[in-house]
């Protein structure tokens, strides 16, 4: 997030993109209601009827995959009405000629075709919006999961920049991470390209910064994306497969497809808290510790690293996840000896800008927001305050693309994907919990009303849903929630894997795979 | 100020009258519920006030029914508000803990805390720290209650839309000690719904908190939706008073509503 | 009040209506929604007339705003 | 997955039930169309068989259900007719001659509660069949199949008190061959009849009317009789009774019974501060007796006060004997001394039956004056006068006398509250025991196997103590006669996994049939004692206590078919 949960409680404006946050992100909602409580309009842009939109003061159901269309269509209007931010466009930004010649191309009635909205909403979006002293978008996978997602995160920038919502508090744009660390993850250079604090690979002085850090030769070249190694895996170019608290069976699209590739590995170790339908799959597993069993830290969604401590040791065999891999270097051949997080969180200090202030004896309490240079800072709660981290914000001119796959007649429904309140991911955890479980013990495919009518299903009957990657049966749940033409799916669920039908298709720069837009055909099972 | 606390729990430790004090300490810059069993280790010890009075209050009764229930020979301490000595009453009636194996040690409330909490008593009947303040009304339900019915049902219905069903309200509850819970019978509750089924949820958990709600609010701070739990609460307390004069923790025994009437007594 | 056959479960549920009467007020539903009589299996007429009275008293009240909620939320 | 969870939420499969929609001759039939509804049941789901009869209690009827149970393999069984209040044994019984369990059996009554109350309506009626019919067969659907609950009995009876009614129920219980334990805790057996002069209309003395029977119940090999003893606790339930009791200062003795009667009495009134009361020149009616049985009466001019310590706030009962007793007593002292002058002051006389209302014509006849006084402004004692004030005419009089007597109420005994919680059984305002249902059960308690008699419950004359003794003594052999106890297994039940022992339910059991187990830390149903009233149920909070057959899940099917 460029700014801290706390402040969305006073931002004027809230601008809800792909994010049932009510759902995934309760304590972020609370603020948002907080800010309703206060005044502030809610708008909410989801193709589903979901929680958060109910409490809206404007909800809008775009179709699947055209959120560049409405974002421009937004931006259109307040051009159009002169409400955009001159001196911040002027002083903080650049690129802006060619962005408006894009934008000029989306007026209200063309973007009203593309995405289903009408142009009077369009108006009401972009007056809220732009009329509100600060205003803050919250997005979250319904952005990201998208051939187009980059494109997305960018337009939604393009948004805050022209009206001036960036760079001072209550405004910002803010995804909202998934898991409690991933972006701590990230921080940590859990991606192929770069190291930790977003130091590329495959520039020469951070290489040169890391060999001299870690006393080894390092790869000057990107590494690979999840969809490289499976097709590394399939084409025998990749051997090995070591997976570590993930279960790409189930969370990567077209599981058929991963399954081949996983069962291609000649060596494939998956360490995690339980026996997922990944770990089932390898050669070998490692038991690693939960978060009740370790010393650490987590960062979260404000990029705020929190301690996390142990408060039993680790159960049966299982061990925490650093002394795994420090053992696994050892027997490779690179000899880690660190005594423990708070020495590893010394080492991420000293190699990472964004984290050279934080040290365990600052964590005490509520932590610090990156980025965080030295001991005496305080920490940043928003950021771009000055300056963007490239000096000037860019503009980018973005066109709408269509989805990779779209409806046609063999596969007439629009499919989309996601999760609920009750359980999480790939349900390894929650699906374990008896309360949870009880409250939704199997998936189901939400359709409308008019859809069902036509396929003569009834609620509950049982359906199966087909994709050009495979089929899957599934017990229908007939709902106002989609529009007509649209079905909805929660991904949790082994025994009806929506991931079974999603998508592979990926985002060409960040390789993040198209989740929400697939076409599918329903019929009654059998 | 939390001197003659640790004073007292120091004497009730080292005269062996109980085995442990559940209070609260600080520990990495959080404040937390602890078990204070050795006499030398009070340094950590706190009230709860990190920034305003109280606003660090976790339901250590109901923390006591479990810590009681694993060692039922041995007598503890616990740290009382009055909302929590309310609550150990209460919890005596219902046989959930057993009166002559706790040992409550009193701390009155400062005036902004009774006053956020509108209590109508807010100290125990005996503390060692702090001063008696002054008993406050309900001012939020007064406030429904001028309401017109339907914008009553209007303002209650836009509260509850705002439910994410995450069972906060019942699970912090020191009164909630169910092993099961109705909120959970699906033949009551529809599952699997954003918000859940309204107002009905609210309204079971409502009876179910008449004649057992202590009006310790923490249900309240700690509701993510911000719904007003401890207002509708307060009206059932309130009802229960005006119809049958019994309010949980300040009358003795069960209320009226849980005892066998007989035609006699009406 | 005497007459329950089970001695005193009239009494008990008398007492809940009362309450329940105030909780639903209080949550903006009538409390002229909810009634409780005795009735004895000879009192035919009582019955006929109460359910008619009750009946009248329902309709002049409008449909429940739960059951408007609910279709709102079926919407 | 969690195995309970899953219980719960899975519809039972495999179900076959029948459905048999009654004509009732033209009853129901005459009035809606019975064909449609059938034809409606047979489409309801899981419904496989469904079936019009003529008269489903005749024996062709019943012949039909058995055939179709055999038949068509059904494992429940609806029935659409009458009242269940006088069918549903006979059905339930009927199916389970066919093999299957009689609990799997739902009755629809589309008579009383359809066809009768919507004669004109043929159409609506109809279709408000159908719904009641579709009602019936959600809720059998969620039928459980239950065993009916067999006890054993102890064919011996403990009689609480050896006043006229204990010592009458002993006497008949012990007629009957039942071995009976009768408890008194004085030292001597007879009651107040051993403080009182003579019986009234029949003239015969007190003390030989109770002697006679105290010498038939010793006379009796089955009857043990405890004097100076009391009872100090009781466990268990109707059938297996553990009883202890304390002689004095002795050793406790134990003892087994099957039933329980409890005929304490109750006790006079002590008017202490109540016109002047000094035992000497203001004395009760009790101790008026007592001077006429020991020929110690001697006053000339006798003036009773009536309702004196009675009907005042407080005791606003009216004790109901003491008017016969001052009568009785006004009339004994004019036949002694035609001369003497009886007046009694009264609010208002009540002379049970047609006998005593001719004692009441037979004491004015013999010159007892009655004189009736304001409530509101009692009778004054002062200085051998008695003043009081004539209401309707509002003169003032003074009576010059030299006894006073007070017509003091019978009140409850101290000891009836310990006694009451000793047997879980209910007590009025008044500390009077009370009983199950006043016009119904007049000699029962809700508590099955425990029953009452005499004035324990109210003041009773001597007929009338004996009369309820003999009918208790009756009333246990209707229990006790039997080979065991056998009830219905719709009672309550406790989920040991839920329960939390808050004694919720245990405070909300009319009949005290839930017992805390302290080693558990739960509650747990007597299934003898539950009569399946569902207040435990109604009040658990975490429907850790439900009633069998009327179970969340059977009834919410049932209302969600509506």
């Amino acid at each position: 997030m460029t700014n801290s949960i706390a402040e969305v409680e006073d931002a004027e404006c809230i601008f809800v993109i792909g994010s049932n946050t009510t759902s995934s992100h309760p304590l972020v909602a609370t603020r948002i209601f907080r800010a309703k409580e206060k005044g502030a309009k809610l708008i909410v842009a989801d193709p589903r009827e979901v929680h958060i939109a109910k409490l809206a003061d404007l909800h809008v159901q775009h179709n699947l995959g055209t959120d560049v269309a409405l974002l421009n269509g937004i931006m259109h209007v307040i051009l159009e009405r002169n409400w955009h931010d001159r001196s911040f466009i002027e002083e903080r930004t650049e690129g802006f000629d060619d962005f408006k010649r894009v934008i000029d191309r989306y007026p209200p009635d063309k973007v009203a075709e593309i995405t289903g909205v009408s142009p009077e909403d369009i108006l009401r979006i972009a007056e809220y919006y732009a009329s509100a002293g600060t205003a803050s978008i919250l997005y979250c996978m319904g952005i990201t999961q998208h051939t187009t997602g980059v494109d997305n995160v960018k337009s939604l920038a393009n948004l805050a920049m022209l009206t001036g919502n960036v760079g001072k508090e209550s405004t910002g744009v803010n995804p909202l991470r998934g898991q409690n660390n991933v972006q701590g993850a990230c921080d940590m250079g859990g991606l192929p390209n770069v190291y930790p604090g977003y130091q590329p690979v495959n520039m020469l002085d951070s290489q040169k910064k890391f060999e001299s850090a870690w006393n080894a030769t390092l790869s000057d070249r990107v590494g690979l994306t999840i969809p490289d190694m499976l097709s590394g895996l399939m084409d025998g170019s990749l051997k090995a497969l070591y997976v570590i608290g993930e279960n790409p069976l189930m969370s990567d699209p077209d599981s058929h497809h991963v399954e081949k590739a996983l069962k291609g590995a000649e060596l494939l170790v998956v360490q995690d808290i339980f026996m997922t339908p990944t770990a089932e799959l390898a050669h070998v597993v490692l038991p690693g510790a939960s978060f009740a069993e370790k010393d650490g830290t987590f960062t979260n969604t404000e990029r705020r690293v929190l301690r996390v401590r142990k408060a039993i040791e680790p159960v049966g065999e299982s061990r925490t996840d650093w002394e795994i891999i420090q053992d696994i270097s050892n027997r490779l051949g690179y000899a880690m000896d660190y005594d423990g997080p708070e020495e590893i969180m010394k080492e991420i200090a000293a190699v990472t800008p964004s984290y050279g202030g934080i040290s365990y004896d600052r964590l005490e309490g509520p932590g610090l927001q990156w980025p965080c240079p030295d001991p005496e800072h305080p920490g940043t709660k928003f950021l771009h305050k000055d300056g963007f981290a490239r000096g000037k914000g860019l503009f980018h001119a973005i066109e709408y693309q269509e989805p990779a796959e779209v409806v046609d007649e063999e596969y007439p429904l629009w499919m989309t994907t996601g999760r609920v309140h009750v359980h999480y991911h790939t349900g390894t955890m929650t699906r374990n919990s008896p309360s949870l479980h009880a409250e939704m013990p199997e998936g189901y495919l939400e359709m409308n009303h008019r859809d069902a009518a036509r396929l003569g299903i009834c609620q509950g009957d049982l359906v199966s849903v087909t994709s050009r990657r495979g089929t899957i049966n599934v017990k229908t749940q007939i709902t106002e929630r989609v529009r007509e033409g649209v079905v909805f799916m929660p991904f949790h669920f082994v025994e009806s894997s929506a991931n079974v039908l999603t998508n592979p298709a990926y985002d060409p720069v960040v390789k993040i795979p198209e989740y929400k837009v697939c076409a599918v055909r329903v019929e009654k099972a059998a | 100020m939390t001197q003659n606390v640790k004073k007292k729990v120091k004497e009730l430790l080292e005269s062996g009258k109980i085995k442990g004090f559940l209070g609260l300490c600080q520990k990495n810059g959080h404040i937390g519920p602890h078990l204070f069993c050795d006499p030398d280790d009070l340094e950590s010890m706190v009230l709860g006030d990190e920034e305003r009075p109280g606003d660090s209050r976790y339901p250590l009764n109901k923390l006591l029914i479990h810590i009681a229930r694993s060692y039922p020979d041995e007598t503890f301490g616990v740290l009382v508000r009055g909302c929590d000595e309310r609550g150990l009453k209460t919890l005596y009636t219902w046989n959930q803990l057993n009166p002559d194996k706790v040992i409550p040690v009193g701390v009155a409330c400062p005036q902004e805390l009774a006053d956020a909490c509108e209590c109508l008593r807010p100290y125990p009947e005996e503390f060692v720290e702090g001063e008696r303040a002054e008993e406050r009304s309900s001012a939020s339900v007064t406030k429904i209650s001028g309401l017109d019915v339907k914008d009553r049902f209007t303002s209650w219905m836009k509260e509850f839309a705002r439910c994410i069903k995450c069972y906060g309200c019942r699970d912090i509850c020191p009164m909630c000690f169910c092993n099961e819970c109705s909120l959970e019978a699906e033949e009551l509750i529809h599952t699997g719904e954003l918000p859940p089924e309204i107002p009905i949820f609210h309204l079971v958990r409502a009876v179910h908190m008449a004649g057992r709600c202590i009006d310790c609010g923490l249900c309240n701070e700690v509701c993510p939706a911000d719904i007003p739990l401890r207002t509708l609460y307060k009206k059932v307390a309130d009802i229960i008073d005006e119809e049958f004069n019994y309010r949980p923790g300040y009358s003795e025994g069960k209320s009226p509503l849980n005892i066998l009437g007989s035609a006699a007594e009406e | 009040m005497g007459d329950c056959h089970y001695l005193y479960g009239n009494v008990a549920t008398e007492k809940r209506v009362r309450f329940l009467k105030k909780l639903l007020a209080f949550s903006g539903i009538e409390e002229e929604r909810l009634r409780c009589k005795w009735v004895s299996s000879a009192e035919a007429s009582e019955f006929v007339e109460e359910m008619q009275d009750f009946t009248e008293t329902l309709r002049a009240l409008g449909p429940s705003p739960l059951k408007q909620a609910g279709a709102q939320r079926a919407a | 997955m969690n195995e309970k969870r899953k219980e719960k939420t899975e519809q039972p499969d495999d179900l076959r039930i029948g459905v048999f929609i009654c004509d009732c001759g033209s009853n129901i039939a005459g009035h809606l169309d019975c064909s449609a509804v059938t034809e409606y049941a047979a489409s309801l789901p899981g419904v496989v068989f469904a079936k019009e009869n003529l008269y489903t209690c005749s024996e062709a009827g019943i012949t039909e259900i058995q055939k179709a149970i055999s038949e068509h393999e059904l494992n429940r069984v609806v029935v659409a007719s009458c009242s269940p209040r006088t069918h549903q044994p006979l059905f339930q019984s009927s199916c389970a001659e066919a093999g299957m369990n009689p609990y799997l059996f739902e009755m629809v009554n589309i008579r009383d509660q359809c066809s009768w109350v919507h004669m004109q309506e043929h159409a609506e009626a109809t279709e408000k069949a159908k719904e009641l019919v579709r009602m019936g067969v959600a809720k059998a659907a969620f039928l459980e199949p239950q065993k009916d609950i067999e006890a054993s009995l102890l064919s011996r009876v403990l009689v609480i008190g050896g006043g006229v009614a204990g010592l009458s129920a002993a006497e008949a219980l012990a007629d009957m061959a039942l071995e009976v334990i009768l408890v008194e805790k004085e030292p001597k057996a007879g009651g107040l009849l051993n403080q009182i002069n003579q019986l009234v209309p029949e003239g015969v003395k007190a003390a030989e009317y109770v002697e006679r029977i105290i010498e038939s119940v010793n006379s009796k090999s089955n009857v043990t009789v405890h004097l100076g003893t009391e009872v100090k606790a009781i466990a268990g339930y109707i059938g297996n009774y553990e009883i202890t009791l304390q002689r004095g200062e002795g050793e406790a003795i134990q003892e087994k019974v099957g039933c329980i009667v409890v005929a304490t009495g109750a006790v006079p009134l002590e008017p202490a501060g109540l016109y002047g009361y000094d035992g000497e020149r203001v004395i009760t009616q009790m101790q008026l007796e007592e001077q006429l049985l020991n020929g110690q009466f001697k006053a000339q001019r006798v003036v009773m006060i009536q309702c004196a310590g009675a009907r005042v706030p407080g005791r606003e009962y009216c004790s109901r004997i003491c008017c016969m007793i001052a009568v009785k007593n006004a009339a004994l002292i004019k036949d002694q001394d035609p001369e003497a002058q009886v007046h009694i002051l009264y609010r208002d006389i009540q002379m049970y039956g047609t006998e005593k209302e001719r004692m009441l014509w037979d004491a004015r006849g013999k010159g007892v004056r009655f004189d009736v006084y304001d409530p509101e402004k009692p009778p004054e004692v002062k200085d051998g006068q008695v003043l009081f004030e004539q209401p309707i005419v509002g003169t003032k009089r003074q009576i010059p006398c030299d006894l006073v007597v007070l017509s003091t109420p019978l009140v409850a005994r101290e000891g009836a509250s310990a006694l009451s919680q000793l047997l879980r059984i209910p007590m009025d305002q008044n500390g009077f025991f009370l009983e199950a249902h006043a016009k119904l059960r007049p000699l029962d308690f809700a508590t099955d196997g425990v029953f009452l008699c005499g004035s324990a419950r109210y003041p009773a004359t001597v007929a009338e103590a004996r009369s309820q003794g003999l009918g208790v003594a009756s009333r246990v052999a209707t229990v006790l006669f039997k080979d065991k106890l056998v009830t219905s297994a719709l009672v309550a039940e406790i989920d040991p996994e839920t329960c939390v022992g808050c004694l919720g339910c245990l405070d909300m059991c009319p009949y005290g049939a839930i017992e805390f187990v302290p080693e558990k830390g739960i509650c747990e149903v007597n299934t003898i004692l539950c009569k399946g009233c569902g207040c435990c149920a109604a009040t658990c909070p975490s429907q850790s206590a439900t009633l069998k057959g009327f179970k969340p899940k059977q009834l919410l099917s049932q209302i969600r078919a509506i």
